[in-house]
């Protein structure tokens, strides 16, 4: 492999990462708030299909943008009124919203499919992009790839250094004590589930304005499921939740290089590739009990009812 | 006046019935509101949605076929649920019944031996059931997450069977095109009436359903399998194996989707496909929800499953309506029923302002 | 009189822009064609698994016509055709015909062959990028009548292929194209249903090939044309014949000659000459003078499988299992 | 100790009620608090002490009445405006969050401003902890501390903005004798600035030695005021819970028979983070006796309980014996056939299933006394055993049929204490048997255990009340970080003695070897 293979491969790694990094950023704020929202290919597809069809209709990508996340988050109260005011089974409430995201987007977005749109370009920060290796990966991208960049670093920095931090964890591990203490649990919660369907909206916007500038039902494909593992795999850590992004990317496009490198292996054994390696990470991440119980957040999908 | 939601002392029992069927007409309401927004006579959309589709004995055998291999996976994944195992896996645990039971039925392409078909289904559910043992291997073990790993043998399962089918399954004779050969008679389910695709896989689905019923209302398994539902620590407490249980469940229901599987591919299709199943693992888990894990329930909401489906066929053919909106309705009624549920554990009232009102009226 | 009802089964959405929509196209077209004497309904997104010979039946029963236009409802097809001897079945791509049931597919390797000429002149790596969903003969096919149109003016140059296994996943298209591109490839060619590898070798500043559909739209500057297929012809002859009583259940394997087989506007960024000379052998492949898999044809090894003075059979060219010269890899057992 | 009662009370309660869905918590309370005193508010479980609490700090909201501060009606519709009248409380549950660090803890409780800057914070606490001699280390995770520190926490967490009233709501069932020494100077000090503390508890004697006035809660209404120094245990406990319920039992002493239950160094590594590792356990129970285990919570109950019931394996396969044999490797089911019963401390949720009715409550740990048969249930036989439990224990609901969640904590204890007394044990491990419980329920309860023990089982009890241990155990040790304390006949000990123990002042009793004699 030459410079050149590796320099494309990384910069592939970052944007087939980006949506990953969306929606398990999102999904990790919410996790850490107590709520378990498995949702998030029902909001990534409506997300799709409105950036799509909006951006579509009055031609303007960031519009399409905007849409996207709204809409995620108008999915996202769907699933907080459910999970949060009537208290319904999280996990059960969550693959209602997938289910239904995937035949409200594909019902709603039939007269999308097959449009053309421009998509995003790319905004290529000179010199820097210049760097070798990283550079194309990191400075020849567009802007949403750079949203990402800006999205990681500020709940990295609310997670670990501020006070709405502080208190996300402290509705995540004990909404009876955070309740005691006089925090909102409720407002906490619908926030942080807020958060998640915009981030979700927002990776299906990237999607289907910038990744592949088109609408298709289904068009996520899984990358909800993967999204949810990955914060699993992240132990809860938003700087690993980067860190699996882009390994996940690299794994799913890993496959489709090596076909073009020659290996000759069933293509259908090499796209189990990913999966496996999941289950692997999985395996390895989970086996050790009392790490996971360290960082998870300790009241995780239990259904937690204020009596007032 | 204002909507005030208080909880109940007790659950109400007569919500718990009343809560599917509400929903279910919600759904309909919204169905018809749907067909009146797409410009269309909504009581004609709802006759041609769910009810011309089984208007005929045709059309009702049809449902039965259509409803045979979600009833499988759905009665076993209501017992990994009542288990609290989240099992998401029925597509894949089906997929590998088919595959496997295919690799044999395709070794006995001229035998007419009676043990081949008997041999084929019980090797199709083992498949399910062994693909189902890694998660429960893995969960066991590693603590790992059934959701995820589930999931993601759902994809592996896929590929597997696109690699058979691609490759050491193809039918030599079939213009390398991606299907194994027919089988043969001796390996294919009997029809239940000439004429109709209405098989033994039906009947082997009420089976399941009946002993998903046994097992859960009169075994003390089943009892066991229950209180770890509810209350996983009672169940460490009372000495019930936890790891013993959740293998049991996933075997279960790695057997009944492994079975429901082998029975698409022995039965209404004949032949090992690339698409053998269009996703009734998925179904299943809403068909699981909407019968409220009970596998009387199941078995209802599995016809009306299945209705959605043809439903959205004879839309298309008779009124030109939308694919999506069939997968609309599966979202939808799910969405109804979870907030329905709420009723059981809550009163609405309307009550005057104040809260003195709501105190004096508990 | 009667309208003629004709029934299609679609395998994908009908806006998939690519095989599905295509076949929409044709049936639009063949709506057109015979004004008040027909009347058409679909059902789109049929799984070919056990629901297809439900959907079958369920168009048969109130339809004169059926057309199934899939690889695999080829077998549920021929099952429902038994019960309904009165109705005429035509089915895609298939091979099995019955009394009552035809088959009819097109000459995409016609339209390939064109654009392996095109790539020829305008390769500057000489290594090209082909996306392809299934390793099925079809498929192998159009990769090898691409690859001999393309040795036929540039020996030098390679196909590399990706196999993506599945006919419609933009992201996962885009990813084998964005990977073949990171390998050198200079223009882009697909066997897959999304114009998803238009839009990332637009976006890359590479050529592509669309397919199926004028994918133009996806890529202006990058989409130099593509092996269009046109059902809208045979569709209405089709229907025609039904209504005159015409119809015989036999096979159609159309190519240009027939007009089933288009080529998408050429980009202007392609040279006179190279227009000129593909124009030449359109107009021989149109006249028979010409055959894409005449001899001499090489198999990956350089033994020669094809000598010169003969030419494939029908036969021969639908049951492809092996690669031409000059494409790089092994194919997926 | 006189408080100035011509001032404007602190804080006054004029007629609070409020309703729960079934339950009429409070009924029409008045309450009046003066500055510097130190009010007791008692009543038997469930009475509404901790209701009446929650309202007065903003956590709920009275269904009618008012609330009167300095005097001045108020509105507390949220802790934070509890907070800046100057209230403060220590819950009852805990209320602090194990992952953070006791800084984050109190800056949580603090209005934004104030907990800005956090080396800042870490001054402060460190001071209000020094001045009220209640050492604190603000960058400790909370899930390092003992109890007794968390605590201190919570304490802290309420003194590090100016206190007018402070609310502690059975702050003493989780300390050590000595500390809550350390805890009554605190509150006395804090008194004599004038600042007014509201204390809830069920120990009496300590009611009695702290608290200036006291006010009796039953059914949700005030039945009773007292002068706690002017009254007996005896009495206070009649007002409480009336006059038809015994409150007290004098029970005799056994000296049991043969060793039943032996334990030799048994040694168990915790998995879970939280948890405490077992180091060296030596105990034996007698056929006949009672054993009691005092000790704060979180000191290896949890864990020695565990290893004890099969709960979990890890131990060596020699640690644990009974006369017929090692027990350590058997799983809780194997260890039921061999004559075991076994009492958690959580009842719902561990000992009985919330939503599981009390006839399938019953065959939770039962099926082996004839109700499985060929792994089918008979249901006849199984609800006959509910019922027996029902009418034998006197356990109070609407039938057989009710779930387990809508009893009373004492009636479910009554039942699970009922489940296992009616399998004939031979060893009954019982956790925390009357913890939240009615002193009636008690009452009987302990009746159970001694009749049980009369037919010659041998028990262990685990508890953190030291009043009940003393009254019902024959012999008595201390757990303290995972290590058991010599051990004493009860008659013989004293209270400062196992307290000391349960501070962990204890030389390691040597293998095998048992200290009978202290005191
Ligand atoms: N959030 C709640 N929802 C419903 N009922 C409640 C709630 N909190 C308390 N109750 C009920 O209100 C009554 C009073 O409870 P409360 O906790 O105030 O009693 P308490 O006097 O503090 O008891 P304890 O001595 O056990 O602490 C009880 O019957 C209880 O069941
Ligand atoms: N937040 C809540 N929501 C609903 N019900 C509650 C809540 N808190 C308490 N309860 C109910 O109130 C009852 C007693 O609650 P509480 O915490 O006051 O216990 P308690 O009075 O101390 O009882 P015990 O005698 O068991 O110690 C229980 O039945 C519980 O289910
Ligand atoms: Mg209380
Ligand atoms: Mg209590």
């Amino acid at each position: 492999m030459d410079i050149d293979l590796i320099t494309n491969i990384l910069f592939a790694m970052v944007r087939t990462g980006t949506p990953l990094l969306l929606v398990a950023l999102g999904e990790l704020v919410c996790e850490k708030s107590g709520v378990l929202n498995l949702g998030q290919e029902g909001m990534m597809l409506m997300g799709a299909m409105a950036g799509f069809g909006v951006a579509f209709t009055t031609g303007n990508l960031w519009f399409g943008v905007a849409a996207g996340i709204f809409v995620g988050m108008l999915m996202s109260l769907l699933f907080g009124f459910l999970a949060l005011n009537l208290n319904a089974n999280q996990v059960a409430s969550g693959l209602a919203l997938t289910i239904f995201g995937a035949g409200l987007s594909a019902f709603m977005g039939s007269g999308f499919v097959g449009k053309p749109l421009s998509g995003m370009e790319a905004w290529v920060i000179p010199v820097l992009s210049d760097l070798p290796l990283i550079g194309k990966a990191l400075f020849a991208q567009d802007p949403l790839v750079y949203l990402s960049f800006i999205l990681f670093g500020a709940v990295f920095l609310v997670i670990y250094h501020s006070r709405p931090g502080l208190i996300l964890k402290a509705v995540g591990e004990s909404p009876e004590s955070a309740v005691a203490v006089g925090l909102s649990v409720m407002r906490v919660r619908y926030l942080a589930v807020l958060f998640g369907g915009a981030m979700a909206g927002l990776a299906g916007a990237y999607l289907s304005l910038a990744y592949t500038p088109l609408w298709s039902d289904n068009m996520t494909a899984g990358r909800g499921w993967i999204a949810l593992a990955l914060v699993v795999f992240a132990s809860w850590r938003v700087g690993r939740v980067l860190l699996g992004a882009y390994l996940f990317g690299a794994a799913s496009i890993m496959h489709l290089v090596m076909q073009g490198l020659g290996v000759s292996v069933s293509s259908n054994l090499l796209a189990t590739l990913p999966y496996l390696a999941t289950i692997l990470v999985l395996v390895l991440l989970s086996s050790n009990q009392a790490r996971i119980k360290l960082f998870a957040p300790m009241s995780l999908g239990k259904p937690f009812h204020k009596t007032q | 006046m204002s909507l005030s939601l208080q909880r109940r002392a007790q659950e109400s029992r007569l919500m718990a019935y009343c809560s599917p069927l509400l929903a279910l007409l919600l759904t309909l309401v919204t169905g018809a509101l749907l067909f009146w927004v797409q410009g269309r006579e909504p009581l004609q959309g709802l006759y041609t949605f769910f009810v011309l589709p089984v208007s005929d004995l045709y059309g009702l055998s049809e449902l039965g076929v259509k409803a045979a291999p979600i009833l499988l996976c759905a009665t076993g994944l209501a017992l990994c649920y009542r288990a609290n195992v989240w099992n998401i896996g029925a597509e894949g645990q089906l997929l590998m019944g088919a595959l496997i039971g295919s690799a044999l039925a395709l070794q006995w392409l001229g035998s007419e031996s009676g043990w081949a078909l008997p041999l084929v289904l019980v090797t199709g559910s083992l498949a399910g059931m062994a693909w189902a043992a890694i998660p429960a291997v893995l969960k066991n073990h590693f603590n790992t997450n059934e959701i995820l790993t589930t999931i993601m043998l759902n994809y592996i399962a896929l590929n597997l069977l696109l690699f058979a089918v691609h490759g050491p399954l193809k039918d030599p004779g079939g213009f390398n095109f991606p299907e194994s050969a027919l089988f043969s008679d001796s390996t294919l389910l009997p029809v239940l009436m000439e004429g109709y695709r209405l098989h033994l896989g039906a009947l082997l689905a009420l089976l399941a359903v009946v002993v998903a019923w046994v097992i859960l209302s009169r075994t003390f398994v089943g009892f066991q399998i229950r209180v770890l539902g509810l209350d996983s620590s009672a169940a460490h407490y009372a000495g019930f194996r936890e790891k013993k249980l959740v293998m049991m469940v996933l075997l279960f229901s790695g057997a009944m989707a492994g079975l429901a599987g082998v029975s698409e591919v022995t039965g209404p299709i004949g032949q090992l496909v690339p698409t053998v199943s269009p996703g009734y693992g998925y179904s299943a888990i809403i068909v699981a929800f909407l019968g409220r894990l009970h596998p009387v329930g199941i078995f209802l909401a599995s016809l009306l499953m299945a209705l959605v489906y043809m439903g959205s066929e004879m839309g298309q053919i008779e009124m030109g309506l939308p694919l999506a909106l069939g997968g609309l309705f599966q979202g939808v009624l799910l969405f109804f029923l979870l907030a329905c549920d709420f009723l059981i554990l809550y009163r609405v009232r309307w009550v005057r302002a104040g809260r003195d009102a709501a105190a004096s009226e508990a | 009189a009667e309208k003629l009802k004709v029934g299609f089964v679609y395998v994908g959405p009908v806006g998939d822009a690519g095989w599905t929509f295509e076949h929409d196209e044709g049936r639009k077209e063949m709506e057109a064609a015979l004004g008040g004497q027909v009347e058409t309904s679909y059902v789109e997104s049929v799984s070919e698994g056990a629901d297809s010979q439900r959907v079958i039946r369920q168009l048969a029963q109130s339809h004169d016509l059926v057309f199934t236009t899939s690889f695999g409802y080829m077998n549920p097809t021929l099952k429902v055709a038994q019960s309904f001897p009165k109705v005429a079945f035509m089915h895609a791509t298939g091979y099995k015909r019955a009394k009552n049931v035809g088959t009819y597919s097109a000459r995409f390797y016609e339209g390939r062959y064109l654009t392996g000429v095109i790539a020829g002149h305008m390769t500057k790596s000489n290594v090209i990028g082909y996306v392809a969903a299934f390793p099925i003969p079809e498929v192998v096919q159009g990769i090898n009548a691409f690859t001999l149109g393309l040795r036929s003016v540039n020996p030098k140059a390679e196909v590399k292929v990706v196999w993506v296994n599945t006919w419609y996943d933009p992201a996962k298209e885009r990813e084998a194209a964005e990977a073949l591109i990171a390998q050198g490839a200079d223009i882009i060619n697909q066997h897959t249903d999304s114009p998803a590898p238009v839009q990332a070798a637009e976006e890359k500043g590479v050529y592509a090939f669309g397919y199926d559909s004028d994918m133009t739209a996806f890529g202006p500057r990058a989409h130099l044309t593509g092996s269009v297929v046109h059902w809208g012809g045979f569709y209405t002859q089709t229907a025609k014949a039904v209504l005159d009583g015409s119809w015989k259940a036999d096979d159609t394997w159309g190519g240009i000659a027939a007009d089933m087989v288009k080529m998408a506007p050429y980009n202007s960024a392609i040279p006179k000459a190279v227009v000129e000379q593909v124009e030449g052998i359109k107009a021989s492949i149109v006249d028979g003078s010409f055959h894409p898999f005449q001899g001499p044809i090489k198999d990956q090894q350089g033994k020669v499988v094809v000598p010169e003075g003969t030419t494939m059979s029908d036969g021969e060219i639908l049951s492809f299992n092996w690669y031409v010269e000059g494409v790089q890899g092994e194919l997926p057992k | 100790m006189t408080i100035p009662t011509n001032t404007t009370p602190r804080v006054s309660l004029r007629a609070i009620s409020k309703r729960f869905p079934g339950v009429l918590a409070n009924d029409q309370v008045n309450l009046d608090i003066y500055p510097g005193e130190i009010h007791a508010l008692l009543g038997e479980n469930g009475a509404g002490k901790s209701t009446l609490m929650k309202m007065i700090y903003g956590v709920m909201q009275p269904d009618e009445g008012r609330i009167f501060w300095d005097g001045l009606p108020v509105e507390i519709s949220a802790p934070s405006e509890a907070r800046q009248l100057g209230i403060g409380m220590v819950f009852q549950h805990f209320s602090l969050f194990e992952t953070l660090t006791v800084a984050e803890n109190i800056a949580l409780c603090l209005e934004p401003a104030q907990a800005k800057d956090m080396t800042a914070l870490g001054e402060r606490i460190r001071e209000v902890s020094r001045r009220y001699g209640m050492a604190l280390e603000p960058d400790r995770l909370v899930h390092t501390l003992s109890i007794g520190e968390r605590q201190r926490v919570e304490i802290v967490r309420c003194l590090i903005q100016k206190i007018r009233l402070l609310i502690l709501d059975e702050p003493t069932s989780v300390l050590t004798p000595q500390e809550v020494e350390g805890l009554f100077t605190t509150l006395r000090q804090l008194a004599e600035e004038g600042c007014s503390i509201l204390f809830i508890s069920h120990k009496l004697n300590e009611v009695q030695a702290l608290c200036h006035n006291a006010t009796i809660l039953r059914g949700g209404q005030v039945t009773g005021e007292c002068v706690p120094a002017e009254e007996t245990a005896e009495s206070i406990a009649r007002l409480m819970v009336g006059d038809d319920t015994p409150v007290s039992a004098i029970h005799d002493r056994a000296t049991g028979g043969e060793e039943y239950l032996s334990i030799r160094s048994l040694d168990l590594v915790s998995k879970d983070p939280f948890g405490v590792s077992l180091k060296g356990i030596n105990l034996s129970v007698r056929a006949g006796e009672i054993v009691g285990i005092a000790g704060v919570a979180g000191n290896g109950q949890e864990e020695l309980l565990a290893a004890l019931s099969g709960e979990s394996l890890e131990t060596h396969r020699e640690s644990i014996r009974l006369p017929q044999g090692y027990i350590a490797h058997m799983y809780p089911g194997q260890r039921r056939e061999e004559g075991l019963a076994f009492v958690p401390e959580e009842r719902l949720g561990r000992g009985a299933v919330p939503d599981m009715s009390l006839v399938e409550n019953g065959l939770l740990t039962a099926a082996r006394s004839g109700l499985v048969k060929h792994g089918l249930i008979n249901w006849r036989k199984t609800r006959a055993f509910a019922q027996q439990i029902v009418s034998q224990f006197n356990v109070k609901s609407s039938g057989i049929d009710a779930p387990a969640k809508s009893l009373s904590g004492g009636n479910l204890q009554k039942f699970i204490m009922g489940r296992e007394i009616l399998q004939h044990p031979t060893l009954l491990i019982a956790s925390h048997p009357t913890w939240g419980v009615d002193i009636g329920a008690a009452v009987a309860i302990h009746k159970e255990l001694i009749s049980l023990r009369n037919k010659g089982a041998a028990i262990l009890i685990v508890s953190e009340d030291l009043d009940e241990l003393f009254e019902i155990s024959d012999r008595i040790c201390a757990i303290c970080h995972g290590r058991l304390s010599p051990m004493a006949d009860t008659a013989r000990a004293s209270i400062a003695q196992v307290g000391s123990w349960m501070a962990g002042h204890f030389e390691l009793a040597s293998e095998g070897g048992e200290v009978t004699d202290v005191a």
